[in-house]
């Protein structure tokens, strides 16, 4: 309806006028004709999506991504392997990670980790926050054991900022291991 | 070719005392120093006379040496044949009030590097057009690059480091007394750590 | 004169009182007693054609622009103070939140600039890789500018094509660094991780796909006359003005200035590769004059062609090897300066790094593109209608993260 | 002090209704942003959860997904928009820079350590940026939170307490 008031008015304007001024009443329609035929070759091509395209979207909750084996989600540290040697905590550009440790009594035997380095200091607190955490993975590159690891959790979300840091040291923490251990050779 | 130019430049600005710096362990760039005053005649001659015509200002950079401050221009001749780039430092040694002349006029993109100088490293610059703060709002104090910047504890009211998100406690390494510590120790041998 | 009288009263029709009034007073001045001023209004920081957090005082005379003042900061995260105070390897993770749409091009500049210092010498399949990559990632972030472009422009579907393909090249880095966004692959000396036979093969499949998705975006968007009408003959960056402001990328190519360091000085391995320079005015039929909104699009629309087609001859030809030079555990650089450029999505990215010695930079200084594209507003911005300024914004394609740093 | 089974049911449906239409504000500032886009996009397509609609202005939203880091300067600038918002308003934290500063804790002189400090945060989500995935994960959460809130049940016991 619109259009069509439209032209009308353009047409009694057009009579009014000289006929030098025809062109931009033939501009006008051209450019009408534009606008539409090129949303319609558009059309066609969302049209042909439509039609012919699987769908991208993945249904999150129950269909999930795999993701791959060096995927970078929540840091794990395997506290029963670790030697607190330090070297994350150095290497960490964002400084988030703390260790305290203790050298282990004289009197004690000196356990080994699995690949066989001698553990000469007992691990009293491994601490990362989680919130602070830049997921660059220096960290794990660094580590001589190999105990520190990305993990593929990364649905934690939290109430209170609090709850994002972890004790590695903890014994909730340390039950994880079976899992994430079983993550990795997924 | 930059020998040249510092030929070129000693010549026709005997006031500027112009020194060509080569880097001092042989890698990275050479870089040419003049006097803060003669600054202005030798951007004009870079830009329109100098046969390298440095017709762009890349980059204002501003470094505090602690004694000093110097002023880097990096300057470009965006030549399809030869392309250069140069970088022109001038040295400033009042550091309390460190003030030199604007070059806004010969490039506009100094509008907003000498900006930036200034709101990092407090350098003034004369007779610039809208000479305020850029990055950091109007009312901040002090110039953060400079490396004897402490940050303010509160800005607007606002804490800028809180204590009980500094993990003040986590980080306190080795605070424990000695009974403290044996009882962590104990409980973690118990965990089999 | 009729005419001209009628145009100055369009919007007065139906107040017959001040036609009255008005025209007692000859066209073209204005009664002493109608009082006029310019309305300021502020574009962000929270605004969706924005991109980020600019904030924009815009003073408008009705419709028109009179003046227009970027006020940046609102992202300053204080990167170069961070980088004083971190080692060489320490800094990529924050090199790479600069321009978080390109972090791997951020990576690879200052990755140069530390191994020239260095002296490392970077395996040849680590500098295929990083080619590939840096390609890559040019596509993938030309992909968001297109996307968005259209979605300042009114246009929403392209904005989902362009993040279905993006997602296959976020995919593809995900599995060559593990990842999404902020990637922390290209390290000094190399790169992190190796690529495997199976992810060129999906490369592979992806260039082809991708190649026929571009053409549809030429149909669905390139030649719509309302997206033309929104951009031909807007927002003109002429020479002269790039070359004062230093202006570089799409920018001073859509001016039309076959400037790009990738042929001018050429690094990785962009000497031996064949590609074009694609600039404003090529394509005399898209229409527009050089150095407008289309023109800027137009270049990184062709942009990403040439990448496919530099993407394709490097995977033909990768050499096997290792991916990890030879660097010391500790980087230490010697005493000195430099000042690398190379050529980013946005354009040119410099760093200025000042080494005493230590451990950590003296200074590290960025050149960012997007700092002197958003200095040239105040210059463009006046005479443009506010719509139009939107779409000059937004095809200079900022990212505020890297302007304010 | 009665709790009837008519006030219950009431209570449930009203938050039903709320947990399923949050209207997020189209509120990007830094890398968490391009995350927050690319769950709005076909892959993860935020519209499943009916919170897909972005809304330009704050008065038309009821959550804030807080993407980036916020500095100093921005800080009032998003406390003015969180005022701005109508109640029942949500604060999503999205990131290690909302949460806590994220990398930029330390040498930060200009970044605010946390959005927390300024408004009040319903729900933290994890990550640098996080992953789609995870600020959906974070978005169930906080409608989670809202399911157990009893709207008219805080009425009535301030009516008759």
């Amino acid at each position: 309806m619109k259009t069509s008031l439209i032209q009308e008015s353009s047409t009694s304007d057009v009579s009014r006028k000289d006929k030098e001024e025809t062109s931009p009443f033939v501009q006008y329609f051209r450019n009408i004709f534009n606008a539409v035929s090129s949303t319609i070759k558009g059309m066609s091509i969302t049209l042909n999506y439509v039609l012919t395209r699987k769908p991208t979207s993945i249904e999150y909750p129950e269909v999930r991504e795999v993701l791959p084996a060096n995927a970078r989600m929540r840091l794990y540290n395997d506290a029963l392997n670790c030697i607190a040697c330090n070297q994350c905590a150095m290497a960490c550009p964002v400084d988030c990670i703390y260790i305290t440790s203790y050298p282990r009594p004289k009197d004690l035997e000196v356990p080994k980790t699995e690949d066989g380095t001698p553990k000469r200091q007992v691990l009293v607190q491994y601490t990362i926050d989680t919130s602070l955490c830049c997921y660059c993975g220096l960290c794990t590159t660094v580590c001589p054991t190999e105990c520190i690891t990305h993990s593929h959790d990364y649905e934690f979300a939290q109430y209170t900022v609090g709850q994002f840091k972890y004790d590695y040291t903890d014994e909730d923490i340390i039950a994880w291991r079976d899992r994430i251990l079983g993550q990795k050779n997924k | 070719m930059l020998d040249e130019l510092v030929q070129e430049l000693k010549s026709k600005f005997p006031n500027a005392q112009v020194q060509l710096h080569n880097p001092p362990e042989g890698v990275g760039s050479s870089s040419i120093e003049i006097t803060p005053q003669s600054l202005r005649e030798v951007c004009f001659y870079l830009r329109d006379q100098s046969p390298l015509k440095f017709q762009v200002l890349q980059v204002i950079s501003g470094i505090d040496y602690v004694d000093y401050l110097e002023v880097c221009y990096m300057l470009a001749n965006f030549d399809l044949n030869r392309s250069y780039e140069m970088i022109l430092k001038v040295k400033l040694s009042d550091r309390v009030n460190p003030s030199l002349d604007s070059v806004s006029d010969i490039w506009p993109a100094a509008n907003w590097q000498e900006r930036e100088c200034y709101d990092m490293l407090g350098v003034v610059f004369k007779n610039h057009p809208d000479f305020r703060r850029i990055l950091c709002p109007d009312d901040w104090e002090g110039f953060p690059l400079r490396k004897d910047y402490v940050a303010a504890k509160f800005y607007n009211g606002m804490q800028v480091y809180p204590d009980h998100k500094m993990n003040l406690e986590e980080r306190s390494y080795i605070i424990h007394s000695k009974s403290q510590a044996e009882e962590l120790q104990k409980k973690s041998l118990a965990k089999g750590l | 004169m009729i005419k001209e009288n009628d145009k100055q009263h369009e919007h007065l029709d139906h107040h017959h009182d001040e036609e009255e009034v008005m025209e007692d007073y000859e066209v073209g001045t204005k009664p002493e007693s109608l009082r006029s001023e310019l309305l300021t209004l502020n574009m962000g920081p929270q605004h969706p054609a924005t991109h980020g957090v600019l904030r924009i005082e815009i003073k408008t005379d009705s419709e028109i622009v009179a003046e227009a003042i970027p006020h940046i900061g609102y992202l300053h995260r204080c990167m170069e103070k961070h980088s004083e105070n971190l080692d060489y390897r320490g800094i990529i993770p924050f090199v790479d939140r600069m321009d978080y749409l390109a972090s791997i091009s951020m990576e690879v500049g200052y990755a140069l600039t530390v191994e020239k210092m260095l002296g490392t010498e970077v395996p040849a399949r680590a500098t295929f890789i990083r080619t590939l990559v840096s390609e890559l990632q040019r596509i993938a972030s030309h992909l968001v500018a297109f996307g968005t472009y259209a979605l300042d422009l009114g246009a929403f579907t392209p904005f989902l094509y362009a993040f279905d393909q993006r997602e296959k090249i976020l995919r593809f880095f995900e599995e060559i660094s593990g990842a999404r966004l902020l990637y922390n692959y290209v390290w000094i000396g190399g790169v992190w991780h190796d690529i495997t036979e199976g992810q060129i093969e999906f490369l592979r499949d992806f260039l082809d796909e991708f190649e026929k998705e571009l053409d549809e975006y030429h149909v669905l968007v390139t030649s719509n006359s309302i997206f033309k009408d929104r951009t031909k003959d807007v927002a003109i960056i002429d020479l002269k003005t790039c070359f004062e402001y230093g202006a570089t990328g799409p920018v001073l190519r859509g001016a039309g200035y076959r400037w790009d360091l990738r042929k001018i000085q050429p690094y990785l391995l962009y000497n031996q590769l064949e590609f074009d320079i694609p600039v404003g005015g090529d394509h005399p039929q898209v229409g527009g004059v050089v150095g407008d909104c289309l023109s800027r699009y137009y270049v990184r629309m062709c942009e990403m062609r040439e990448s496919v087609k530099i993407i394709r001859q490097l995977i033909e030809k990768i050499p096997a090897g290792p991916i990890m030079g030879k660097v010391p555990k500790i980087i230490k650089l010697p005493k000195g300066e430099i000042y690398m450029r190379t050529e980013c999505p946005r354009g040119e990215l410099g760093y200025h790094l000042v080494s005493d010695g230590g451990k950590e930079p003296y200074r590290l200084k960025v050149k960012s593109p997007c700092f002197t594209h958003v200095s040239i507003l105040p210059k463009i911005g006046p005479g443009l209608m506010i719509a139009d300024f939107v779409a000059a914004v937004g095809s200079i394609d900022i990212v505020l993260g890297e302007v304010d740093r | 002090m009665q709790d009837g089974i008519v006030l219950t049911k009431v209570d449930e449906f009203l938050s039903w209704g709320r947990k399923n239409s949050l209207w997020p504000m189209t509120f990007g500032l830094a890398c968490c942003a391009i995350e927050m886009m690319a769950t709005g996009a076909n892959k993860y397509d935020l519209e499943r959860f009916g919170c897909g609609a972005f809304m330009a202005t704050p008065r038309r939203a009821d959550l804030m997904i807080v993407a980036g880091t916020v500095t100093l300067k921005m800080a009032t600038r998003v406390r003015t928009l969180w005022e701005q918002m109508a109640e029942p308003k949500y604060v999503l934290s999205m990131g290690s820079c909302a949460n806590k500063g994220g990398p930029y804790w330390q040498h930060g002189y200009h970044v605010l350590k946390g959005v927390e400090e300024v408004v009040p945060v319903d729900v933290y989500v994890p990550g640098c940026p996080p992953r789609p995935e995870a600020l959906i994960e974070g978005i169930m959460t906080l409608q989670k939170k809202i399911a157990s809130e009893r709207l008219l049940r805080k009425k009535w016991i301030k009516h008759v307490g």
